[in-house]
């Protein structure tokens, strides 16, 4: 059973991916594994600790599972101010 | 109206200020962050900001809410360049109103270290030798 | 330049914080206390401030050295009216620059403190109800 | 021997002499001595504990002597900022 899902890229994970975001439709059980799919696939060297993700604006845990039709980011370490 | 706000444009220091008089307030203390020329140990030229622009604005929001939790302060506020910016550009300011000044102080440094950590925010630096480089400090966990 | 100074003017924010630009700043940290309507639980309409100017101005100066020594900023000011004022109104003005913020607001906070504990300047507060005192309140010493 | 010294006032002390300043001529030994006829002569209440002094706009010591032509000023706890 897939889930289709959009991805949101920021910062070097975009310039990684080539793009700002794309659809994409998954079987993964949950972020987490969603994020080594997208690893695997995307060739982002990042081990998931120094992330966190986000799921429709509002950060989320890793355990989550994921929910069709909602806007996911991985969000690499931030470096504002 | 919102504590915390990205912006495309310059910020405007004065009308942020205005924004958090407050009769009964006799300490204000703000914090500037700059576009310095140099970060560890390279030459900087200037910079971009890229924002994860929902996520930071609520998550902005949430800083400044626990600031004014903590301390005994009035009024406070965040504004955050996003684009790029040239050297001594302003990038972020805060500002922190309150009856007395120790709690003045203690919100806005609460502010910005949190601001700092937490919000996602990226900043990719361009070094004079040509190359640039997105900055994503790793923070030991947990 | 004078890097403390009194004024019977209302303070310039701006030109100010323009003195202590600097393109190695990173942060730049500002306190203004502002005269509050209330103090020591009696309403307050205004106040005046009165200084031995000769001797405020060293003590100044003396005080923005030892921040500087203390701390590693690049640049700070502070500036203190003097005369009468209304509420909301600038009473003092801290700036501090610095490479990092850290330095910038503990100098920022070390300057304002020992200014009002040493810098011979008096405030009058004139109260609602129609009386006025001159503050001096004594510090245990030494 | 009397030294001829100006004094001046600020603030309630102001407020208590009459004056900003006034020139005297006095025997006292040192500066301490100095602020016990002034205390005696206005009324002052503040004990020295509470106060500096200086001379010439800089910080002096009470047991300083006094110097011919000075300017010499009580300062009373201070309350600006």
């Amino acid at each position: 059973m897939s889930v289709a899902l959009t991805l949101l890229y920021f910062a070097s994970l975009r310039e990684r991916t080539g793009v700002a975001s794309e659809a994409v439709d998954t079987e993964a059980a949950d972020l987490a594994d969603l994020y080594g799919e997208i690893q695997a696939r995307h060739g982002i060297a990042w081990p998931r600790e120094h992330l966190r993700v986000a799921v429709d604006g509002e950060f989320a845990r890793w355990q989550d599972p994921l929910r069709a039709g909602s806007e996911v980011a991985f969000i690499p370490p931030v470096s504002g101010g | 109206m919102p504590r915390f706000l990205l912006s495309a444009e310059p910020l405007d220091v004065a009308a942020l200020g205005a924004g958090l008089r407050d009769p009964r307030a006799g300490g204000h203390a703000t914090f500037e962050g700059w576009v310095r020329d140099h970060h560890a140990g390279r030459a900087v030229d200037g910079l971009d900001y890229e924002a994860y622009g929902a996520l930071a604005e609520r998550e902005g929001e949430r800083i400044v809410a626990e600031a004014m939790e903590r301390f005994d302060v009035l009024a406070a506020c965040c504004a955050h360049r996003v684009g790029a910016l040239a050297i001594g550009d302003l990038a972020v300011w805060v500002g922190v109103s309150a009856a007395h000044r120790g709690a003045a102080f203690d919100a806005c440094r609460y502010i910005i270290d949190e601001v700092k950590q937490r919000v996602p925010i990226w900043k990719r630096e361009h070094y004079r030798e040509g190359d640039a480089d997105w900055l994503h400090p790793v923070v030991d966990g947990p």
